[in-house]
């Protein structure tokens, strides 16, 4: 059975679109069953295969050879766009959640681990959903949804710190939720109820220039807040150092990789009116602010969780780079997409390896000073870090570099060279704080020096799993070399608008 | 048009209220006054513009059903917040920064 | 026809009212007085406009439910340190200008697209249903995740609490 | 499919070498030292098919990768694979994690044989960057006391230049629609091959080093292992020569004609300045390091003429520094090994104590300031007639580097090897077996280059004239 | 000698070949190895014959080809190379011998002599290249092997700072003679010495006086000619045989040799045979005064031999290159004689200070008679043939500039002066050494006589060198000669009287003058100066740099860069104070601000 034929035999279910968001929609209900009967690790367990199906699942929809008769994106109810570049980006945010559970969630207070996994699941789907949404409605819900989601998982840290950082990132999401609504109600009020993309542009032309802009930015500004782009940052680095390291790889990966997604077609829905042609400088500015506040604001920090949440706003900055090209084509998203589903791919990486070492070094304070010499306490897992880390600074040979080649190559071709050195220069300082991790790890003796603490290391690892971020690592180092092997057009298969 | 100026209005004094006030339960309650009046906004824009009232009230009802999960979820934090830190104006809520 | 003004004006005067007190007051019990004739105020908006349905949805929700829990937080909170719970507030302008900015905005540029001063009763007719469950199926089956999704978040917030 | 083995053998040998490495402490260097011959070897098979091939050039295509080898990559190849049996036969006694230092050893090989085959823009960029990470892994876990800071600055500041030289080549790929190397066939407009000359040019201007971007070198060696340093100064110093005229040149003719002056300029102001910090040293290491910096000032000065002698001078200064500059650091690394201090101060009379590592210290010398009959001479010698062609009277400052040359070098064998004995080294072992075979095989080639530079030179011929033609450039 | 005429690279194959199975040897067979030493000046005299018979055929091929462009390099033998290498050849040959008894009980001897069989090959190369690149070749390898044999008791750390000093010295000179390269190979397209000199004429005034002067400043460095004299004094730290062969015979002669090979150049540029004719002069009498009042014996030989040199330097200038070649030749003979003698002088007393010497004629007679033989040809003293080639200089210098003639007469004097003061001193009269002089072995006493019978020899074979020059070999000028004479007898007088009786007068003066004595002993204190201009703040200089420039200004920028943006990160994240209402007002802002930019772009 050659793998064509499988695929044969695949076709009919892969094209059902929500397949996947069933799947794990479903394995969360059943996760939070299995909390009801205190079996919390099977709990996690459940909710971890489902979203590795709904991965599996979305893999094969994106990479099917879709038969020229049907139509090349598959919509579900008319709102929700999936298969192709969709279901690729599907695809990730599957996998990092799945990466995120597959840590068991240990570093969570017991008890708890279980619906916090149903979060992370029923946030998975519910982020697919974001990133196809073609309904402003549909848009405005899986938001707030994925918003309560965050709350509580940044909340889920059970201590006073978690708890502060949750309500903080509550009392500014509630603000951008009141932005979002009053959005919604300016567009789809103003335009009879119609809230479709494809009903909304006929409105949105006939509507008055001045009104349709607000609600545009009303939206736009609440999807930037959930990317954390420069204004509208301030939750991530308290939202990141203090959620627990797993649940922190959700927030990181797979919630940012679908609100790329559904900035990018509210982007296109919305530059397709000429009364918001200017949108793109403002998303030019945002994003070279994001680039700069980020990198700089990251040097400073020594809690790693934090650094990488300062990092996560440049890297929103570099992804707002490839969308702020004028006439946005197939390509400038295909390139977003790909640079959302390596940076998703990256961060997932570095915050499981992260939860590994929470919980496999309980004397670690979360600081890169702590991780000195792990290394070599813990080789499998820094090597998976360090290529995370490399991969997120855009080095070759990891993802990280491909898409941040494509992303900036689009912003050249559009004329935005100021914007590209900007976006490589900043990159290239990133490394001053990645590498000082990789350096403390590798190049730093611990404190407590090395060969003592070889040997206890290894009655703790039964409990904790190493297996999550070795996936996540692979992956980027295989997405990162496989161009180089079977040619670049094998690095757009995954995001082809076919 | 008085529905926008007073829609408008009351969504500034919500935002006025969750700027200024020092306890979160207050911040809850300015949440809300923002979300009130925007789906009161919506309606109103709603029947202006000639929806039909179905489509209307459901739009209205998903609005209505958010903003009170989000008021649940927000009662939760500040719940957990008195309860473990004994803590409930934002001023003590500075530990995490730099 | 002076009826509905009437009726209009009586819940825009509540609404009104209602968030003035919620901004400015001292105490903490007046304040959800005023939070509740806020929402009772928005639910006679909704049956202004014949959303019939939606009003009476507006009272149950928020007047039953969401009020009822403030006060139990209220209760929780300042069980701890007795007394009249004393609310405070630091204005400034700064805060005012940004939160009527917003609102001057929002007025600015709705202005053409509405028209005359005065509010027009919408029709009743309650076809809520099909739509939630004809073009909006996703919407309303979002909307159920969503409940779910804020059921285990509080749950996960507050915590497992004392072990059985 | 040499050409592809050239990239795969190093890595399949850096692999095993660590797996090697975990189990028993003593195998790595084997498989390091079997694997760089092969290296070695292969680079000499290629030489033979590029020489049988009737258009001097080899290429090789994989679905990803373009690999290409012609006259201007070919004696870098060979030096690297010279270099790469070199270094690991300098750490042959290394016990301090012996398996992951061959391993990032033969990585690095790896990389840097990447860039000098590299066929299209990407590939050359992704070869020129995956170079950092082995070096500062290097760099890092086995310097001394300065080394985190060391590491850092080096990853960093190569990183930065390189990241503007991505820039370029984008811009550059953009206009020409085409990301093999070679010339554009559509040439891209005047104005913009001013800046975009420079924007490429930097990254390669920063890993020469040319004079005011070099800080980062002189950190860097001192705290690199001996293996590193040869690998750093030997070959990766030569990827920026080689990247000017393999990418810089060819994609912006008239911007570079209009920036060799400055480039001439700041060549010849890196001899002098080179020569001048090397004579004020006192860490030997670091003294090398500034010769460095002197030398390659010659290749810079030699690029920036643009005539086809130039551009042979330039490539002979290349090959010649590559082999006295791992030849002074072995030295240099073999004194530190048994002596563990690298202060000038502290040495003396070494040539009565230990003959062997004198003699050798004394021919490095010699060929460090270009003495005639030994590889440094040719190219430095043609770098400075053509300079003198091309910017007249400026080349007194380049003549005077020379003179410098000798200072720094002979005063160090006045410190280090003439004069009393220090009685600290009374009973200091003279240099090891395995490095003094290394060192023979480098004096060798820096004597048979000496004598006879026709030997690169028939190499680079076609790919030489063919560059400049391409340009109109002078002879 | 077909052998040789066919394939001249012989002379400098053989050589280095002889030095590389020296060295490879080594010190087991030092014994055996020293008397193959002998075989590389052989091969070189013997090419240098055959060049004499004029049947070498040149070799070249080319050295540096890319492109269009290329430089050849090649090897022939006409008259002047032939003399070179023939002046060679014998000084090598005798400097070989007279060195196995001088370096016996040596432990280095196999380096001793690879070196020398080195050098050999060197000055070979120097002597027969085609092209100006292999000339330079040669020339800086000869500065090399000068280097590597000064400083070959590297112990001593004076001789290993002597080293450094002659090399750097003569490398200075080289940086100007590579630049006279440069700007040929600019103007005339070639580094071929035969194309350069037929393209001479042709050249722009300002070029070939410009090429010319370089050209000189690279052969003023090699044959230690005022200013860059300083080093040849010091050079005396090497063995003495080295000395007598680099420092007196053929080295220094480079210089001499590369003018008189490029004269075309030089015929064309009148400034630059002035600057040639005045340099020589003035090191010539400059040079005789220190003499005068050295005490080490080798030290006096080597103000000789800058004296002398200024000598042919000055013939150079004033046209009669020929002479110039003679005196050359002439002179390498009595000053490798000369200083062979002081080595078996230092040999026998075990001291270089003629102060401690006295009464050496009774003690080692060959010694004394070869010695003053060497002394009255040095002196000019007729038939020998210091006489003739002086003779020559005077009459080619009076002629071109009868000013320079006159102090060139003087110079002569004071070198009869210093040449007998030393003889004088040391050979007679009371000895004042603690153990009594033995004279030295055959092998050493040999070449002295050999050399001795050169000096005698030479002299009437003026005719036949210059004729081998392709000159025509002129008369004696009477007068010149007549006067020569005079001013040497004179000079001889004053060095005899002045020092007999155990120097009373000698003292007497000395203490008068005393001032003046010390600034000339200082070598008019220029080496002081050079040392506290040049050579003290080097280093105080390079220093200052370092830590100023690179280390504060380049590395400080980049560090500087560094911590600011670590200091812009700091204030960044301090945005990130921490206080809620901050947070939240920044998502209002922000939209507001968004909002204003979309409007103020879409205007």
């Amino acid at each position: 059975m050659s793998f064509a034929q499988i695929m044969e035999f695949l076709r009919p279910m892969l094209s059902i679109g929500w397949l996947p968001a069933a799947v794990a929609c479903s394995a969360a209900v059943a996760g939070l069953v299995a909390d009801m009967f205190d079996a919390e690790k099977t709990g996690v367990a459940i909710v971890a295969g489902g979203l590795a199906i709904a991965a599996l699942v979305s893999f094969g929809a994106a990479i099917i050879p879709v038969s020229a008769s049907t139509t090349l994106i598959t919509t579900t109810f008319g709102l929700v766009m999936t298969g192709g570049a969709f279901a690729g980006l599907a695809c990730i945010v599957y996998l990092t959640a799945f990466l995120s559970c597959g840590t068991g969630l240990f570093s969570l207070r017991a008890g708890s681990r279980a619906s916090a996994a149903a979060l992370i699941g029923a946030g998975a789907a519910a982020g697919q959903v974001l990133l196809g949404a073609s309904d402003i409605l549909v848009l405005f819900i899986a938001l707030e949804l994925l918003a309560l989601i965050a709350y509580a998982l940044v909340a889920s840290g059970g201590n006073d710190r978690s708890d502060e950082a949750a309500a903080r990132y509550f009392v500014q999401g509630s603000v951008a939720t009141g932005l979002a609504v009053l959005g919604v109600a300016v567009l789809v009020g103003l335009s009879a109820g119609a809230s479709g993309y494809v009903e909304l542009g006929t409105s949105l032309a006939s509507m008055v220039p001045g009104a349709a802009l607000l609600g545009g930015m009303l939206l736009v500004s609440a999807l930037a807040f959930k990317l954390g782009a420069f204004p509208f940052h301030s939750w991530v680095p308290d939202a990141y150092e203090t959620a627990p390291a797993g649940t922190a790889a959700f927030l990181a990966a797979s919630v940012k990789a679908a609100a790329i997604g559904g900035f990018t077609l509210l982007l296109v829905r919305l530059m397709t009116i000429p009364a918001f042609l200017p949108l793109v400088m403002a998303v030019r500015i945002i994003a070279a602010a994001s680039i700069v506040f980020g990198n700089l604001a990251a040097l400073k920090q020594t809690s790693v969780g934090r650094m990488l949440g300062y990092s996560a706003i440049a890297q929103v900055g570099y992804v707002l780079v490839g969308a702020g090209v004028s006439p946005i084509s197939t390509e400038s998203v295909a390139a977003v997409f790909l640079f959302a589903a390596t940076y998703a791919m990256g961060a997932a990486t570095a915050f499981v390896a992260l939860e590994f070492f929470a919980t496999g070094e309980p004397t670690w304070d979360g600081s890169i000073g702590g991780l000195a010499g792990i290394a070599s306490k813990h080789p499998a897992v820094s090597g998976a870090l360090t290529v995370a880390l490399l991969s997120m600074t855009g080095i070759p040979l990891t993802a990280g570099f491909w898409g941040k080649f494509f992303v900036f190559y689009g912003a050249a071709q559009n004329g935005l060279l100021w914007l590209v050195i900007t976006g490589l220069v900043g990159s290239a300082i990133s490394f001053a704080y990645y590498g000082r991790v990789i350096r403390s790890m590798y190049i730093d003796v611990s404190a407590t020096g090395n060969e003592v603490a070889a040997e206890q290391g290894s009655d703790v690892a039964p409990r904790v799993r190493a297996w999550p971020s070795l996936i996540g690592a692979a992956v980027v180092l295989f997405a990162g070399i496989a161009p180089l092997i079977w040619g670049l057009s094998l690095v757009y298969a995954l995001f082809a608008f076919r | 048009m008085t529905i926008l100026v007073l829609c408008a209005l009351i969504f500034g004094v919500g935002m006025y209220t969750v700027l200024t006030r020092r306890e979160i339960i207050a911040i809850l309650a300015g949440v809300e006054l923002m979300l009130g009046s925007a789906n009161v906004l919506f309606i109103a824009l709603a029947s202006f513009s000639g929806a039909d009232p179905g489509v209307a009230g459901a739009i209205g009802l998903v609005i209505l059903v958010v903003a009170a999960a989000e008021a649940a979820v927000g009662l939760a934090l500040v719940v957990t917040l008195s309860r473990r830190s004994k803590r409930s104006s934002i001023d003590e809520l500075t530990e995490v920064n730099g | 026809m002076t009826l509905e003004i009437l009726a209009f004006a009586l819940a825009a005067l509540l609404m009104l009212g209602g968030a003035a007190v919620v901004a400015l007051t001292k105490d903490l019990m007046r304040l959800v007085v005023g939070l509740g004739a806020f929402l009772l105020g928005v639910a006679g908006m909704f049956l202004y406009y014949g959303h019939a349905f939606l009003a009476t949805a507006q009272v149950f929700v928020y007047v039953g439910g969401v009020l009822v829990l403030v006060v139990f937080a209220v209760m929780v909170v300042h069980r701890a340190n007795g007394g009249r719970p004393l609310v405070t507030s630091q204005h400034d302008i700064g805060a005012a200008a940004v939160a009527f900015g917003v609102s001057g905005m929002l007025v600015m540029s709705l202005r053409e697209s509405v028209g005359g001063w005065l509010p027009e009763s919408g029709t009743s007719g309650s076809s809520i249903a099909q739509e939630l469950l004809g073009g909006h199926l996703v919407a309303f089956e979002l909307l159920g995740v969503l409940l779910l999704v804020a059921l285990v978040a509080v749950l996960l917030i507050v915590g497992p609490g004392e072990r059985r | 499919m040499t050409l592809l083995g050239l990239i795969l053998l190093p890595l399949v040998g850096a692999a095993v070498a660590w797996i090697v490495g975990r189990s028993r402490p003593t195998a790595p260097r084997f498989v390091a030292i079997v694997t760089s011959v092969a290296v070695f070897g292969l680079a000499i098979a290629a030489l033979v098919q590029v020489l049988q091939s009737g258009d001097h050039a080899l290429s090789a295509t994989t679905k990803g990768m373009l690999l290409v080898l012609d006259g201007l990559s070919l004696p870098l190849v060979l030096l690297t694979g010279l270099l790469g049996v070199v270094a690991v036969t300098a750490s042959w006694a290394m016990t301090d994690r012996p398996g992951v230092h061959h391993a990032l050893l033969l990585a690095l090989e790896a990389a840097v044989m990447t860039v000098f085959l590299a066929g299209d823009l990407i590939l050359f960029y992704v070869g020129w960057e995956a170079v950092l990470i082995p070096m500062f892994f290097l760099i890092g876990g086995w310097g001394h006391e300065n080394r985190r800071h060391a590491a850092l600055k080096f990853f960093l500041y190569t990183f930065v230049g390189s990241v503007l030289m991505l820039a370029g080549l984008i811009v550059v790929m953009m206009t020409v629609k085409s990301t093999v190397i070679g010339a554009p066939t559509t040439a891209i407009d005047l104005a913009t091959q001013s800046w975009l000359f420079w924007l490429v040019a930097i990254g390669m201007l920063v890993k020469i080093p040319v004079f005011p971007l070099h800080t980062w070198l002189p950190d860097a060696h001192v705290e690199a292992p001996t293996a590193g340093s040869i690998m750093l100064a030997g070959v990766l110093l030569k990827m920026g020569g080689y990247g000017l005229m393999r990418v810089a040149i060819p994609y912006a003719p008239a911007g570079f004609a209009a920036a060799s002056p400055v480039l001439g300029a700041f060549g010849s102001a890196g001899i002098i300045y080179g020569a001048l910090m090397a004579f004020a040293q006192v860490d030997l290491k670091r003294l090398v390091a500034y010769s460095s910096v002197a030398h390659m000032g010659f290749v810079v000065l030699g690029i920036a003429t643009g005539t086809a002698l130039g551009y042979a001078a330039a490539m002979l200064a290349m090959v010649s520094h590559g082999l006295v500059s791992a030849l002074l650091f072995l030295l240099v690394g073999s004194l530190y090994e048994r002596t563990h201090t690298r202060e000038i101060a502290r040495f003396g009379g070494l040539g009565a104590r230990t003959p062997r590592w004198g003699g050798l210290f004394v021919f490095a010398a010699l060929a460090s300031l270009g003495l005639p009959g030994l590889s440094g001479f040719p190219g430095e010698l043609l770098a400075m007639i053509q300079g003198f062609g091309a910017f007249g009277w400026w080349m007194v400052f380049a003549a005077i580097g020379a003179l410098l040359g000798a200072v720094y070098n002979l005063s160090a064998v006045r410190r280090v090897v003439h004069g009393e004995r220090a009685p600290e080294w009374d009973a200091l072992a003279d240099i090891t077996r395995s490095d003094t075979i290394a060192a023979i095989v480098l004096c060798v080639g820096i004597v048979v280059i000496g004598v006879v530079p026709g030997l690169v030179l028939r190499l680079t011929d076609p790919a030489v004239t063919l560059l400049v033609r391409a340009l109109g450039g002078g002879s | 000698m077909s052998l040789f005429a066919s394939n001249p690279w012989l002379a400098v194959a053989v050589p280095f070949v002889v030095a590389v199975v020296i060295a490879m040897l080594g010190r087991k067979a030092a014994g055996a190895t020293q008397w193959i030493a002998v075989l590389a000046p052989l091969t070189a005299g013997l090419v240098g014959v055959a060049g004499l018979q004029g049947s070498v055929t040149p070799v070249s091929a080319p050295w540096l080809a890319q492109g269009s462009a290329s430089i050849d390099v090649g090897v022939t033998v006409d008259g002047l190379s032939a003399i070179m290498l023939v002046v060679v050849g014998v000084v090598a040959t005798m400097v070989v011998v007279f060195s196995v008894g001088y370096m016996a009980h040596d432990e280095s001897k196999a380096r001793y002599f690879s070196l020398l069989a080195l050098f050999t090959a060197a000055m070979s190369l120097l002597v027969m290249s085609t092209s100006l690149v292999t000339l330079f070749v040669g020339w800086e390898l000869v500065g090399a092997c000068s280097y590597l044999l000064i400083g070959f008791w590297y112990r001593k750390p004076s001789a290993a700072s002597a080293a450094v000093k002659a090399f750097l010295t003569t490398r200075v000179g080289d940086v100007g003679m590579l630049l006279g390269l440069a700007l040929l190979w600019k103007s005339t397209g070639s580094l071929d010495i035969a194309a350069i000199t037929a393209a001479a004429p042709g050249l722009a005034a300002g070029t070939a006086t410009l090429a010319a002067l370089l050209l000189f400043m690279g052969a003023a460095g090699k044959s230690a000619q005022f200013p860059l004299h300083i080093w040849l004094p010091d050079a005396m730290e090497g063995p003495t045989p080295v000395s007598a062969l680099i420092h007196a015979a053929t080295m220094v002669a480079a210089g001499v040799f590369l003018i008189a090979r490029m004269w075309p150049l030089f015929e064309v540029s009148e400034t630059a045979r002035a600057v040639v004719l005045w340099i020589g002069v003035f090191t010539a009498i400059f040079a005789a005064t220190i003499a005068c009042v050295q005490s080490d014996i080798k030290k006096v030989l080597a103000y000789s031999t800058i004296s002398q040199l200024g000598f042919m330097f000055a013939a150079l200038g004033a046209g009669a290159w020929g002479a110039a070649m003679f005196h050359l030749v002439t002179h390498a003979a009595f000053k490798a004689l000369l200083f062979l003698g002081s080595g078996s002088v230092i040999h026998g007393t075990g001291t270089q200070d003629i102060r401690q010497m006295g009464g050496l004629a009774r003690r080692m007679p060959v010694t004394t008679v070869t010695w003053v033989v060497g002394v009255a040809a040095l002196a000019g003293i007729p038939p020998l043939a210091g006489f003739f080639s002086k003779d020559a200089v005077l009459a080619g210098v009076f002629h071109a500039a009868p000013a320079a003639g006159v102090v060139l007469l003087g110079a002569s004097l004071l070198t009869a002066f210093y040449a007998f003061r030393v003889t004088r001193v040391a050979f007679f009269g009371e000895s004042r050494a603690e153990n009594p002089a033995h004279e030295s072995p055959l092998s050493m006493t040999g070449p002295l006589v050999a050399l001795a019978l050169l000096a005698l020899v030479l002299g009437f074979l003026g005719g036949a060198i210059l004729h081998a020059l392709g000159l025509e070999a002129e008369g004696l000028e009477t007068a010149v000669a007549g006067a020569s004479v005079l001013v040497a007898v004179l000079g001889i007088g004053a060095g005899m009287v002045l020092y007999a009786a155990e120097f009373a007068r000698a003292d007497a003066l000395r203490v008068r003058f005393q001032q003046l004595h010390d600034f000339v002993l200082t070598g008019w204190g220029f080496d002081a100066l050079v040392q506290r201009v040049i050579v003290g703040p080097a280093s105080t200089i390079a220093g200052w740099v370092y830590r100023v420039i690179d280390r504060a200004v380049i590395d400080g920028g980049v560090e500087g860069i560094g911590m600011g943006t670590r200091f812009l990160g700091k204030v960044a994240s301090g945005l990130q104070s921490g206080e809620t209402d901050v947070y939240a007002s920044l998502v209002a802002v922000g939209f507001i601000v968004l909002m204003g930019i979309v409007l103020w772009a879409g205007r």
